[in-house]
Parts: C-alpha cells; structure tokens; sequence
C-alpha cells in the first residue's frame, strides 16, 4: 500500500515510538546486562567489561565525524555483520561502538577497522580528547555564526594524537556549538568552541510584514533593544517595523530566531569564541560551566588556522601542567585564571570579564591574587 | 565527477580524522544532491555565512515535531538542497542498533533522503539530513508502517528523551536508565508529538553521577543515578590495587608517564568530601560524609562499587543561556526509587507536578529552569511539594531579604498606625 | 572667651581634623614604630611585641562594652597614667590595650586590672571570641529591629570562656548590628547577629505632609512595593500618600529611613536572624559573606536566651569539630552546609534559601550531596 | 537612687563581661540622665521597640556632617533623654590616646553630654553619646579652640577614615597605615564636613592581607598593604618552629589540645596556592604562585616575613546588603606604592579619578560599588584608565553575551539590507 496523498489519514500509524532497545541489544550485551562487575581499557580505543558468571564484553570505539552518509553506515553495518553478529551502538558523543565476546573476535575487529584507511579511528577512551559535541552550522542551520563539521574536523585532525591516545591528565571534552543557541554542551565543556554574532541584527522592511510577529521580536530582547517603529519598504510603502538601539544589543540572535526579518549574520561580524573549564561530571567536583577566554577568532575557512591554533596550544599546556585526573576547570581553578592566561599565553581583554547578569559574582574580591605577567605594568 | 568546485571543503579531505567532505563524495555517486551539499557549504566557506534561508513549518500531518525544514537561499544555483528539511527519529533508548534495523533506515533514507544523516543529534535523535516536503509523508508512512518506528520531538514539546547506556554495559547503573527512557518515552508520545508546552522539555538519565548522557547540563528534568547505602569495597582488591596488579582509573591512563600508583595520592587526597582513609591495610569510607561523586569508584572499579540500594537523585531545569545565561539542573529530590514494577509512577507524579504548573505559569519560551528562577527555589519547592532541605543549596543566602508571609508572623501585617502612634509619637 | 551665640561665626574654627596619632603614642611604640619583627601571645590577653634593637612591647588586651561612661574612660586613663606613662589604645573591635615595656610592668598591670572586678576582663587574643562588634539598638538609634548592649552582654557572659582562653580552632568574629543596615561588619562575620523586621512599614497619614518626599520613598524601596496613593489622615482630610504591597515586601527597612511617616518596629514582628559563616581576612581563602542559618529569633529581653542558645551551640560544635586553623565559614564549606544544620541542629527553613538577586548561583547544582537527617524522608 | 526601677536592665549586672548596665548606673551619680537613658532602655525592653523618635536634622554650623540628632518619643518621662544626639568627635589614626587628651575629652563630655561614649562607633569615630541641641556649638567650639581636634563624618561625604595600628605595633604592616590615614583625613577635611557626594564614602588602611580593620568589608576604598617580592625566610627559625621550639602562630592555639606543630599540615598544607614545600630541612617557597594570603606568616611569624618592596592593593566598593546585597571591595589596582615623600599623590590621584566620575554619575543614595555593578565591571576600569587583567576577576564570564563596540568589528554596525538581500533571498 504506502502513503496515499488523497487520503492522508487513512491507515495512519501514530506514536509508536521508538523500538524497544530490548530489540537493539548485541548478543553479549542481552546476556550480561545489569551483571557487569568492572571494566579495563587494555589500550585505547579498547574497553573490555567484565561481568559476573564471567562474560565478557570488548567494545571497539571508533571516531565519527557525526555527519555521516548512508553508504558510512552501511559500512559500519557491514562490520558489525562480520564481527559483532549483527549490532552496533553510537555513544553520547556520536562515537560508533563495536562490541563482541572474546578477544579474538576483537582483534579480528580492529584489524578491519584498521584496514579501512582513516574512515574509524578507533580512540576516544580514557584520558583522551574525544569526539567533539557539535551542531549544524552552515550545513543545514540557519542561525550559525560559524560552521561545524569544517571546524570540527580541522581541531580532530590537529589533536589527533590525543583521540588515539590516552595520554592526558584528565578527559578533555570538546564541543562546538555554531551560536549562542548553544545546541552543543557548549556550556559545560573543557573546551568550547561557540560561533558568535558580532553585528547588530539588520531590519528588513521589505520582510516584516507578514513574516513577523512584532510583539514577540520584540519581547525576545533580553535587553529591551528592541523597539516598535515606523519604516518605509523599498516600494515606498510605510510599514509596521522595529528599531534596534545598537548600543544594548549584546548580539544573542534571539530576535533573528523570533523575527527572519532581523538577520545578523555577517563575513567579518561572525566567528567563534573560545571556551574553557567547563565539566559535567559530578566526580570530584562539581559540574561547572565553561568561561569564555578568548572572545573572538574570525571565521577562516577552511581550517580556521587561529582556533586549531589555541586550542593546541590550551591542550599542550594542560597536558604538562596538569596533575593526573585535573579537568581543565580544576587546573584553571588550582593554578588560578591569572595563571591560566599567563601559561596558556592568551590575551586577556575585558571581554571575559562578566557584565552581564550575576556579573557580581565574578568580581575578584580578595587581595589574594598572583602576579604574573598582566601585573608587570604595577611591580616591575 | 564533481557538479561543483570545491577547493575549500577538499582541504578538508586532508588529515587523520574521517572527512565528511571525503564522505559526501562518497555519496554524492549515488545521491547528487549531495554535490549541492557541497557545493552550498563551498559557497558559505567563500562567503562566511548561512545559506540557509530562515525556519520553514514543515511536517506530517497530525504532529507539532520532529520535522524542521529549511529552504536554499540559493536554490537556483543547488537545486538539489533547494527544500532540505531534516527529519528526527527516535533513537532507541542507549542508542543500540541491530544492522537490520539501521540498514532499512537506511534503505528508506536512500529512498526520500539527500543520503546524509546525523548520527546523531545532540539531543539524542537519529538525524537524517535533508529532504524535500513532498516527501515526507510518504517517508513518515513508510517509517511507521514498515519500520514500525517513528519520530522524535522539536518544537515546545517533550524532546526525544535519552540516556546513557546504564546497565546494558556498565556496572555503575544505579538503576536501568534505558528501561525508564523507553518506557517514558512511550508513555508521552502524545506529548511529544504535539507541543502543548511553554517551550522545549528534556528527559535525560545517566545511571551515576558520571553523568555520561550530560543530563544535569542539558535536560530540564535530569534523573542521575545514586545509592543511599554504602560504597561496596572488596578488600582484597583493595590490595591488588595498591600492589599494582589492577589497571588504575580500568587504564585511563595508560599511556601518560604518571608513575606508580598511589591510592593516597589518586583516591584518599582526591576524595572531595575527605572521607576516606587507610587503617592497616583496609581502606575505609565514612559513607556518611560520601557525597557519592564516584571518584573513588572511577579509579578502582575491580574494589569499589556504588552501594546496593540503589535509585536516584532528581535535578531540574538545565538550559543553554538564552536568555539569562546557562544553568545547570538544580536538584530537587535526592532520592528517589526507579522500578520498572511500579512503571516509574513516582517519577511521573514528578513530572506530572511540574508539567501541571509550568504549563499553568510558564511564559511563552520560557523554559522550565527560568520560570525556577521567576518564582524562586522556595516557591518552587512547595510547588513540588518537596520539604526544602540544605541539600537543596550550595550555600545558604547571604542576604538577608527574608520574605515572610503575613501568617507566620504573630499579629499578622495590619496594624493601626494610631494605636502604635499612641505608643511612639512621631 | 568660648562659643557665643550671638557671634556664631566669629573665631570659629573648622577642619582642622583629629590630633596626629603622632602626638598620641607610647613611648615604648613610638621608639621601636616601624621596627617590629614578631609577637608572641604568651597567655590570652597578653601580645608581646619585639622590635629589631631589641625593644619589646608588652600589650594588655582587655574587653570594653564598647558603650562606656567617663567615669569607665577615666578610670582606664588611671590605669594607663599608673602604668603605662599614660597611653593607651582601643582596638578596631572595642577592646582597650595597656602597653608597657617590660614584663615585671606588665605584671603589674596585670594584677591591677585583675583587682578591678568584672570590668576589665583581659584576654580577646589568637583563636578566641573575641569583643562583639556592635551597634546602637535601643540605646540610640531610630531604625532597630533589636537591642545591641544587652544581646551582646548576653552572649559575652554565655562565652566568656573564650574570650579570656584560645582553645578555639581559630578567630570567632562575631558582630551583631540592630537593622539590615548593618553597621556593624555582619555581613562578614563568623557568627553575625541581625535586628531583622518582619511587617511591612506602616502608613502614617497624618504625619507623612511635609516629613516625607513621597518620590524619595517611593524609590526607596528596591522592590518597588511602595506606589503613591491618596489617603485620609485623622482629620478626614485628604492627603497624598503611599500605599504598601505587603505581599513585595521583604521588611528592609529602606524606605523608613527615607521617610519618618513609615515605621516598621513591631514587639512581635521584630526580632533577629543569625548569620554564620563569614570572614574579612584574605589568609587561606577570600573574605566570605555570613550565610542566614536561622531566619528569626524573638527579641526576649533581657537575655535573648534563644540567641544566646543557638550561639552557644554553633560554637561548642564548631570547637569540636573543626580542624586548627579553620574559621566557621571554611569549617561549614568543608563539611558541606548539610552537615553544618545537621551538627549544629539548626532547624533547616526555606528562609535560608535565596529567592533575592543572584539567588540562582545558590542553588546545588551537583548530584554530589551528602545525606543527613534532612534526607530520611527519602532514603529511610 | 535610682529614678526609674530597671528589672530587666538589672538582669544584665550579672555575669562575668562588663556591664554597661553597671557602668550606666556609676555614671547616674553625677549624671542623672543616665538615669533616663536606663528607664527608657527598660522601657523598650518591656516594649520590644526603640523609643527614638526618626532621624532629627541638627549639626554645627557650616558642617553637613558629624552629628547624628536624635530625640526621645517619651521625654515626658525621660526628660534627660528628651534630646539625645551623637557627636561624631574623629579618632587619632590607630586609636591611640595619650590619657590627657582622653581625660580632657571626658571632661568636656562631663561638660556638655550625658556622660556616656562609644569607644569607639563601627566606622572609627569616637562617639560622644546623647547631648542637647544647644550644647552642640558651645561644645565643638571648646573642642576646636582647647582640645584642638574635629569632628569626623556622617551624611553624604567621606566618613572618618580608619586604619589597623600598622607599623606602630604590627611586625606585617606593608606600609603607614597611621600615616596615610591621617594625612588623607586632613586633605579631606572639607570633603568630611561638607557632604557633596551621592552618598557615603569610606576609606580603610590594612597593613596586609589579614586585614584587621576589615576594609574589604567595609569600606568604598580599601587599602590593604601587600609587596612584590619574596617571603623573607629565616631557615633558621625555621627550624626552631619545627623543633618545637618557638610558640606556633605567636601562640593563638596554646590553649587548644593540638598537639605538637606540624609544618606540613599547619603550613604547607594549608598554602592556599601550595607553593611550599620543604627541600630537606628548607623551606621553599615558589613567590611567584603565592597570592600573599599572609596564613604561613601568621603561623611562623619569628621564620616569616612579608617581603622588603612594599605597597598596597586597593579594592573598591565594598558596602552593606541595602539595596542589593553587600558587597566585597573588589580588587581594582594590584600594586601601587605607598610613600609619605609624594604625599600620597598617586593615590589621591586614583581617588579623585573615582569621585570625579561617581559625582557626576552616581545616583542620590547609591555607593560607589553599586555604580561599579551599574556600569559594569569593564567600564569602571576604564574610567578608571586602569587596564583589565585577570586578576581583577575571579574567573571569565560563563555567559557569551559580550558587548563588542562598533569600532572594533570590522565594517561597523550598519549594514545595507538590501545588498546583504541580494546574497541571501529571505
Ligand atoms: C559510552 C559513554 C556512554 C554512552 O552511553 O554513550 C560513556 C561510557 C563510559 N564512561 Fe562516560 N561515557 C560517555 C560519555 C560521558 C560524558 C558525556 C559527555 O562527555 O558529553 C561524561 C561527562 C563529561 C564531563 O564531565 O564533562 C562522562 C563522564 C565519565 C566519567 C567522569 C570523568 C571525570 O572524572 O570527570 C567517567 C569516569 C572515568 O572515566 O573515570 C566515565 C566513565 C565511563 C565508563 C568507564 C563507564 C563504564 O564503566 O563503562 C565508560 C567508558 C569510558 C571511556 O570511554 O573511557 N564517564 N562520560 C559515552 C562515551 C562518549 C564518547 O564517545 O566519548
Ligand atoms: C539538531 C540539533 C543540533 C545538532 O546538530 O545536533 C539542534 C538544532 C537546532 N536547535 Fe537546538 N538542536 C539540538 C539540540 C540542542 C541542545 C542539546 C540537547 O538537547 O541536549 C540544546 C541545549 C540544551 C537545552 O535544551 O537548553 C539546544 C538548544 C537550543 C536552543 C536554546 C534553548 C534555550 O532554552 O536556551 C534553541 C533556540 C530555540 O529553541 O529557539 C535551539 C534551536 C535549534 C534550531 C531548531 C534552530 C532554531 O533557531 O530554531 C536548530 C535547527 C538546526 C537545523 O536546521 O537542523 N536549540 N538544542 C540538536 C537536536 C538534534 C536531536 O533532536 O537530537
Ligand atoms: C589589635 C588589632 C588591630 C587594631 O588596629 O586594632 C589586631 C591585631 C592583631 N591581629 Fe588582627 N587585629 C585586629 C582585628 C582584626 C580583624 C578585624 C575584625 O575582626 O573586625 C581581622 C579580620 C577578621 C576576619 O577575618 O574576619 C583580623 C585578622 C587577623 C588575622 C587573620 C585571621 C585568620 O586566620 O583569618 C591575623 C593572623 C593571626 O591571628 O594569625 C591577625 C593578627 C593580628 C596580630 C597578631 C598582628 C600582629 O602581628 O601584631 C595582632 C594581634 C592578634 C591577636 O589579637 O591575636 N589578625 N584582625 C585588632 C584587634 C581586634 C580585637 O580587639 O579583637
Ligand atoms: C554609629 C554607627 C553604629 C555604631 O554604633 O557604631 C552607625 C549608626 C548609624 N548608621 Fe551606620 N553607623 C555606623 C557605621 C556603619 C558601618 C560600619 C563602618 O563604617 O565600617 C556600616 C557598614 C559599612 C558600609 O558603609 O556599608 C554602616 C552602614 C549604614 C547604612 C547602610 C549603608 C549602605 O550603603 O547599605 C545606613 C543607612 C543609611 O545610610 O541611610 C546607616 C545609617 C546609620 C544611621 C545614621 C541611621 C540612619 O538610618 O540614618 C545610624 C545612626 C545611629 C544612631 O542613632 O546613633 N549605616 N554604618 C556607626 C558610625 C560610628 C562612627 O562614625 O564611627
Ligand atoms: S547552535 Fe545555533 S546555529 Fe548551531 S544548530 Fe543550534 S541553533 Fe543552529
Ligand atoms: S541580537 Fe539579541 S540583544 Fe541584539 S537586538 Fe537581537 S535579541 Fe536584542
Ligand atoms: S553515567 Fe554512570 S552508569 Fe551511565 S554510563 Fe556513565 S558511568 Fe555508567
Ligand atoms: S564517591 Fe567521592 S565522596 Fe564518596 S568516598 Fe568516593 S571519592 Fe569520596
Ligand atoms: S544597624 Fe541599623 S539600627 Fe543599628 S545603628 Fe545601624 S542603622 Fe541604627
Ligand atoms: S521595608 Fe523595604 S521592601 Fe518593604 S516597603 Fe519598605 S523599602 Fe520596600
Ligand atoms: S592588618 Fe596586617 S599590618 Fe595591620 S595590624 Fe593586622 S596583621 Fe598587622
Ligand atoms: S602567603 Fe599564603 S599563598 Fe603565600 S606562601 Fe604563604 S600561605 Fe602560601
């Protein structure tokens, strides 16, 4: 039969939802699951669990660029076909995981894996850099200040030593998201790549009307920038507009998603922001959100050189000078920020210093601070 | 043979990490809207912007979600992503996949599809990229009728729920993260198919406080899993440890030059509550100063486990920073059991308790964690019907702007300014 | 010649500011200024201050009520005439000190100030209670919510043990101020007493003309629960007035400072809060706010004995349980907040949980919690 | 014999601290209205409310500040407190007094007053406590004319300055407390008596870090002393601590049962920046991570010395919680010099750069720090031609919503929609 377009309703299947992950279970997972006593990561790349009545499970992890095709997944099927009797998994940061019962089985796995050129980098345990969270960008959204996959793709090529390797004090999780929408765990990441606007949204009179509800551009303000007013079209006509007060706006692009008559992005206005010391764990310390150290690199396709750049550059750093199980945030926080920048030899500028809400907070409000090289000016 | 020239995006054919360019190529043999794919992105490289024309309310009939659509801004030039909507589909909960069922997702991708997905999208769905409007009730029938699966959320809805794969492959699961996500997920499909919310709702469990699914950062209602006895410790383990015959951390750590193990140095000083010491040869835990953050677990996992009545700690109103900048989850309800044999009513009477009011209250785009913050902690606590405890906060307040109600106060707030004027003349 | 009000203005003189402390020091002080190169505290109460040149102080700390008579002033300056070639000093918390120069003097002074009774009880030094930091109260000012003199009797005789001994873990700093103006540092304190109203202001018609510049007051209030409005006075006359939202208010008292026609004072709506856990020096960690344990006291005159119960309380558990060194506020960071109500069996009230500015940063956003009585509602 | 019976005030005899009870009764002797000030004490004890009446405008001629009016709701039965006002009499700097100065104030109080003091009130002054309106210009005329010495602050002005003792009897003082606070209380005389600003604004001198006049807390301008090179270290002394010999932290624990001192858990450990660590029987410090938090002085004061290039650091804006919270003074100059040959100029330089731009811009009744929060962190700095540098934070902002100017984004803000139309069709 199939869907009849006269007849949309007929035969309709609603809110069947997902298929039970009961169906998904590879045959070693179905028999040991919930009876899992611990796990090893003999190398990287490589977990093996063990679980009680002595089953065993290897798990191959293999990176993903996350924007994959049909024939790519096809593919991953055909080696969980060959190996993995049938199943396979995707981790929560767009990892594909490989799981059989002995090792033998897995050592015929990775020598497949291996044999397929750079297409599964097999990697992203322990104290690694892993996958990268990422979002659309300029591949299929339509808020992005910048892109995701290209950007994504030239840091992962550039840290690749430290996907395949685990060789970090602490995990380091990457994530990019392409604005302030965040769609990325952008805000709780070791490291955070986020595009941001620069340029004041413009108005399209031409647009407006119709297309907009005014009201609610205007109430998407956070800081009340937005106001009513009159404006000609092109054709002369007089319409019902809005006018931004460019001074107030901080660029969040809440009006553009309320209002597609209010676009901000921009060649020279749009690029990425760079993130740090966020995590989400609760192991050891609290989660924590990432803080924003370098406010602006420009959007330099195809590799965007000056992100992969300092992101090398705060992961070398944090590499030598962290203690073993440091996240970033608890380096930045032991060694103090002050140092942070001196170490990581990053600009400070006024732009990481909070003025918006809760700014307060942010304040240093002890005379215990250190010197370093920012305090020149005043010792030396 | 390439429809575009695209000397940008080949760069990124280069280098160890897999190409989606390399990918797209790939697929562009079979699927040439792939060439459009590229060629559109080749453009916004050139030109530093989206050529994604703004939203786009597309779907299937009878859903509010799990569609979003989106239009070329220069579909002259790329015909083939002219409409290039994407379709989210409900991940099974742990994200497991038989290959028959992903090789027919994939068949039917072939069929309506662009040949590109996401897998997967950062709130958990499977992500196919890019169709065309007239194909979508045919690929939504297909999908039901043949596939028997279906669509996941957007919109002001409940949003495709997800979890970390809890006990399917990890001995840490505080309780089964993807039973709940399956059975939650099919008893609101109503509610996420059809946006009857202020805005946005997220589901996500994690089976520990390792919070592998980054529920406390990014759901509104974040289930992580915990225990309210003891941390299970196996002496002898303990030992091997210390003896250096088990790996540390299962060998995260393998290959940095860290030196031998120190279970002082690794676990006892790194212990965030410092409730944990050595007598002899045993190690010790005070459980009743264990804030159960999972450190010490995390690094011997062969000697401790989480405690054996096990359930989980509820947390609230996680949200990126549009508008107020970004809040983690706050927890509400530190324990709370998590059984299939009760269908995890409990948990729906929690989440019922909020939907009811936030539904009620909540503004337009507000997000649940805001309209938290709208009416304040205490407000909200009685709400939920929770006794506020300290456990609810970090610290208690530093200001002192107490607002009591007139009936806490004896006498109550009406006085008579001539009676007190009799007392105290002006 | 003197003041003659007929001539207001002639031979008047102005600004010519306090005596230099020059002309105000010991001359044990004055020879070795600038010169010291460390103390000792060889028994409560006693600094002793050595010099490079071999010039040493000996320094007698003693308490002082703080509100004091001339006849109390003179007969310090006995003392200090008798034994210290006539200086002496107060400290920045209201003690008085006697310095001399030798041991045998300070021996002396010792057994002087000892044969004195009560009055001058010596000690205040190293990990002690020392003085209370305080205010007005009902002694002098026009906005209190609470005494200062008496609760702070109270509390010093309650623990005077640990002003005249140093047993404690570190410094208790304990203040007390009589409204949310908080003239005395409360705001920073280990254990700080607050004077807090719990009734909106009220309206008083037939003073407000003329007393009161209605816009003032109606800014006054930060949360803009005070809008103009006409009233009747006594007279039945109509007069411009305000009007109070008793359901805005959080009883700050700000407007009644702005206008005399709108007090707050109320026998049963006032009474204290007791706040906990802050500090002023940089040593170790950054100076912290007191945090609000207990929302409300009654004012119990003469002896406020809830206040002094909940006070004595903190203390003992404190000097029980705190590692050397560590101030309350570090003490309760340690254990974690839960732990502190726990211990100090503080009923836990939703009172403590900031709903004000800057609430959310209060809120626990971890998993990673500690059990406690609190809890048994869910794990017991 | 007492005028008025105090059951409750009685109460208050008892115990071992001094009573001011006691005292008030002493002084009733020769001054009866002492007696008043306890019947109307008792009063409020049996009322549970102050019977002062608001506020009462009165002061010397020519001066805004230094009097705080006050008069009795009951001088019907009080007369002796009918009129009741403060004198605000400016303390010598560190609160020294020789006894004949002290003596002389007594007996113009005698004089003039009820006999009753604050030694001293919270923000330094000497507080002369409770006089008649007509006392108040015969008394500052002998005060000016014999005793020599002036009133201090109170209104919308620079209040009293105050300091700790500093170098006159503190081994840390990083530079002359005593002297710069009395200099700048003379420079400002006419900003003390005269108020001109929007509300008040306190000075602090600290010596160092420990801060013992709480100017961080407490005051719109702290200055709290620090230097810029190394911890002085006496190894040998060093080990005198640690052999036990010399009275750990001058001796402030000697009554507590803490057993014998332990370098490294009383020092080395609780090194907030740990950058101590002993080499052999060596104590090592690594300046350049310590933040001179001054904790490893305060506990081997006789091995422990600030460094020899001494200054300050000056924090700003600290106030109590009304109307938005307290705050912290925030850290605003790292390090500046602190010298009696320039007068103090460079910093008087920095705090008129403050007044200047808070007078013209501060709101009525807003302090400073809240015109710091107003504009924004950022802003004041570069009013105040400081340049941003992590220090002045605690950490980044979380939140990405920076404010870029438009001279710093390449092409500025105006854009020409129709053009940008042109590439991109809506
Ligand atoms: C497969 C996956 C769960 C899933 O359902 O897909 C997973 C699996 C495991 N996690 Fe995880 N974590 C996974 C995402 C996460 C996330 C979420 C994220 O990154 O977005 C987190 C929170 C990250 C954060 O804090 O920012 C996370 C924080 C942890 C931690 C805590 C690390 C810490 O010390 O802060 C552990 C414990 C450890 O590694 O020692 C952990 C430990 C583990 C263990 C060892 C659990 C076990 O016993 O099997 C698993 C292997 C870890 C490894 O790869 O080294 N997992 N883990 C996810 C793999 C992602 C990937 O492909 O790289
Ligand atoms: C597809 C996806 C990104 C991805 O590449 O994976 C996505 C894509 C969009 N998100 Fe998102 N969000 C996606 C996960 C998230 C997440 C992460 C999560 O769910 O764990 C977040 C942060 C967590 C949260 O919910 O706060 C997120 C926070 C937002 C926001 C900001 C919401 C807020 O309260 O601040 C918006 C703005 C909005 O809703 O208008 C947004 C809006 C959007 C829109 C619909 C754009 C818009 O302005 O309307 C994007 C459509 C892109 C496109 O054309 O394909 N998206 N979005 C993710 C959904 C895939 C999936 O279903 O699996
Ligand atoms: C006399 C006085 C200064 C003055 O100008 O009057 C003073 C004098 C000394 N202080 Fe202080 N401090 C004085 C108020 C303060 C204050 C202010 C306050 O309490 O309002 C503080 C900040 C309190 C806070 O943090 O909340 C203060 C925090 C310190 C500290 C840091 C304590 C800590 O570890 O947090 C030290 C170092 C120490 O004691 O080890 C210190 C040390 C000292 C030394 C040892 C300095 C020295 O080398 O002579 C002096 C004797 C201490 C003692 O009594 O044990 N002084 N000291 C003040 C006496 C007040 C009193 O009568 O009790
Ligand atoms: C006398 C004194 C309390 C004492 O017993 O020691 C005092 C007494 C008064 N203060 Fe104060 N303040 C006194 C030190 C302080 C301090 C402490 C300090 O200076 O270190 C503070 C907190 C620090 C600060 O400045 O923020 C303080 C913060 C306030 C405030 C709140 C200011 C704010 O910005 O939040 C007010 C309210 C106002 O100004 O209207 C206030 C107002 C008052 C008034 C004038 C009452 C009023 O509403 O107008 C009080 C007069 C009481 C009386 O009748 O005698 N007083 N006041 C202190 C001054 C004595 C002196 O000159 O030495
Ligand atoms: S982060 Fe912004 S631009 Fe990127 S996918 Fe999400 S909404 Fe779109
Ligand atoms: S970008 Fe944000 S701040 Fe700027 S006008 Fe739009 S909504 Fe307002
Ligand atoms: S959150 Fe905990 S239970 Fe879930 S996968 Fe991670 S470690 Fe395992
Ligand atoms: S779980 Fe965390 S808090 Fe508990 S004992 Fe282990 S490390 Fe300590
Ligand atoms: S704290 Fe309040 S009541 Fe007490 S003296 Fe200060 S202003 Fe007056
Ligand atoms: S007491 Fe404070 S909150 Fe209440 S009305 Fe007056 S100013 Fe407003
Ligand atoms: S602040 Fe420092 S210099 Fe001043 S008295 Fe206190 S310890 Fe000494
Ligand atoms: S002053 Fe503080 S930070 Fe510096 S070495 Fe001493 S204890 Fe450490």
């Amino acid at each position: 039969m199939g869907y009849d377009p006269k007849n949309p309703m007929e035969g309709r299947i609603t809110d069947i939802g997902p298929h039970s992950y009961d169906d998904m279970l590879p045959p070693v997972i179905k028999a040991n699951r919930g009876k899992w006593l611990y796990h090893e990561i003999p190398e990287s790349g490589v977990l093996v669990h063990y679980a009680e009545g002595g089953g065993v499970c290897y798990t191959v992890r293999v990176g993903s660029p996350r924007l994959v095709s049909i024939e790519h997944v096809r593919e991953m099927c055909d080696i969980a076909d060959t190996h993995c009797e049938g199943y396979l998994r995707f981790t929560t940061r767009n990892n594909a995981e490989f799981m059989v019962d002995s090792k033998e089985k897995c050592d015929a796995l990775i020598a497949d894996l291996k044999s397929r050129g750079t297409k599964f980098p097999i990697g992203g345990t322990g104290a690694c850099v892993t996958n990268i969270v990422h979002t659309q960008g300029w591949v299929h959204c339509h808020t992005p200040a910048t892109d995701a996959s290209g950007p994504v793709k030239a840091v992962m090529d550039d840290l690749f030593e430290y996907f395949v390797s685990m060789k970090l004090p602490a995990q380091i999780r990457i994530a990019l998201a392409c604005c302030l929408n965040m769609c990325g765990a952008v805000h709780a990441s070791d490291i955070a790549l986020l595009g941001v606007h620069r340029k004041p949204p413009m108005v399209d009179n031409d647009r407006i009307t119709g297309v907009c509800e005014l009201p609610l551009a205007i109430a998407a303000c956070p800081l009340g920038a937005i106001k009513p007013a009159k404006a000609t079209n092109s054709q002369g006509e007089e319409v019902k507009s809005v006018k931004v007060n460019s001074e107030r706006c901080m660029f969040c692009g809440n009006c553009y998603t309320m209002c597609p008559a209010m676009p901000l992005a921009d060649p020279e206005g749009d690029g990425m922001a760079i993130l740090v010391g966020g995590k989400v764990s609760n192991a050891k310390s609290a989660p924590k959100f990432s803080k924003l150290v370098v406010p602006f690199l420009p959007n330099n396709p195809p590799r965007w050189p000056e992100v992969t750049e300092v992101v090398r550059r705060i992961v070398h750093v944090y590499a030598k000078d962290a203690k073993k199980y440091e996240r970033i945030g608890e380096w930045a926080e032991r060694i103090g920020w002050e140092k942070f920048f001196e170490k990581c030899d990053i600009p400070f500028t006024e732009k990481s210093i909070d003025d918006y809400r809760l700014a307060y907070d942010t304040w240093k409000t002890t005379a215990a601070f250190k010197y370093t090289s920012h305090t020149d000016a005043y010792t030396k | 043979m390439a429809k575009h020239d695209t000397p940008m995006l080949d760069e990124l054919e280069k280098g160890p990490w897999p190409s989606f360019v390399t990918d797209l190529k790939r697929q562009a043999e079979t699927h040439p809207e792939c060439w459009d794919i590229l060629g559109q992105l080749e453009l916004s490289y050139e030109d530093k912007i989206t050529h994604w024309k703004h939203g786009g309310i597309v779907g299937v009939f009878g859903y509010g979600g799990g569609i979003v659509g989106r239009y070329s801004d220069v579909p002259g030039r790329f015909p083939g992503v002219e409409h290039f909507h994407t379709i989210r589909v409900a991940q099974p909960s742990g994200m497991y996949y038989s290959t028959e069922n992903l090789r027919a997702l994939m068949d039917l991708w072939d069929k309506y599809g662009s040949g590109m997905t996401n897998m997967h999208g950062s709130t958990g769905d499977m992500i196919l990229l890019g169709t065309r409007t007239e194909n979508l009730e045919p690929l939504f029938w297909d999908l039901t009728h043949d596939l028997k699966q279906d669509l996941g959320g957007s919109g002001s809805n409940l949003r495709t729920p997800s979890c970390c794969l809890g006990e399917s492959r990890c001995e840490w699961s505080c309780y089964d993260t993807q039973d709940i996500c399956y059975a939650l997920t099919m008893h609101y499909q109503d509610e996420i198919h059809r946006p009857a919310f202020p805005y946005k709702f997220k589901f996500k469990f994690s089976g520990c406080a390792n919070d592998c699914v980054a529920a406390i950062a990014r759901s509104d209602f974040a289930v992580i899993g915990t225990w309210k006895d003891d941390i299970q410790i196996d002496q002898a383990a303990v030992k091997e440890y210390v003896a250096g015959n088990y790996s540390v951390n299962g060998g995260s750590h393998k290959d940095g030059d860290w030196g031998p193990f120190s279970l002082k140095k690794e676990v006892i000083d790194l212990c965030p509550t410092q409730c944990m010491w050595m007598e002899g040869e045993e190690l010790k835990i005070d459980n009743s100063e264990c804030n159960r953050c999972m450190h010490c677990i995390n690094v011997m996992p062969r000697a401790l486990r989480p405690g054996k009545e096990k359930g989980a700690t509820i947390c609230m109103g996680a949200k990126a920073p549009i508008l107020d900048g970004a809040q983690f989850a706050t927890m509400i309800i530190p324990f709370i059991e998590v059984s299939k044999e009760n269908e995890y009513e409990n948990i729906i009477d929690v989440i019922e308790r909020i939907w009811d009011w936030w539904m009620e209250v909540g503004k337009n785009r507000e997000r649940v964690g805001e309209t938290m913050q709208r009416v304040g902690l205490p407000t909200f606590l009685s709400i939920m019907e929770v006794e506020p405890i300290p456990q609810h906060i970090r610290e208690p307040r530093s200001n002192p702007y107490v607002f009591w109600k007139e009936e806490e106060v004896p006498g109550g707030f009406e006085r008579d300014i001539v009676a007190f004027r009799k007392r105290h003349a002006a």
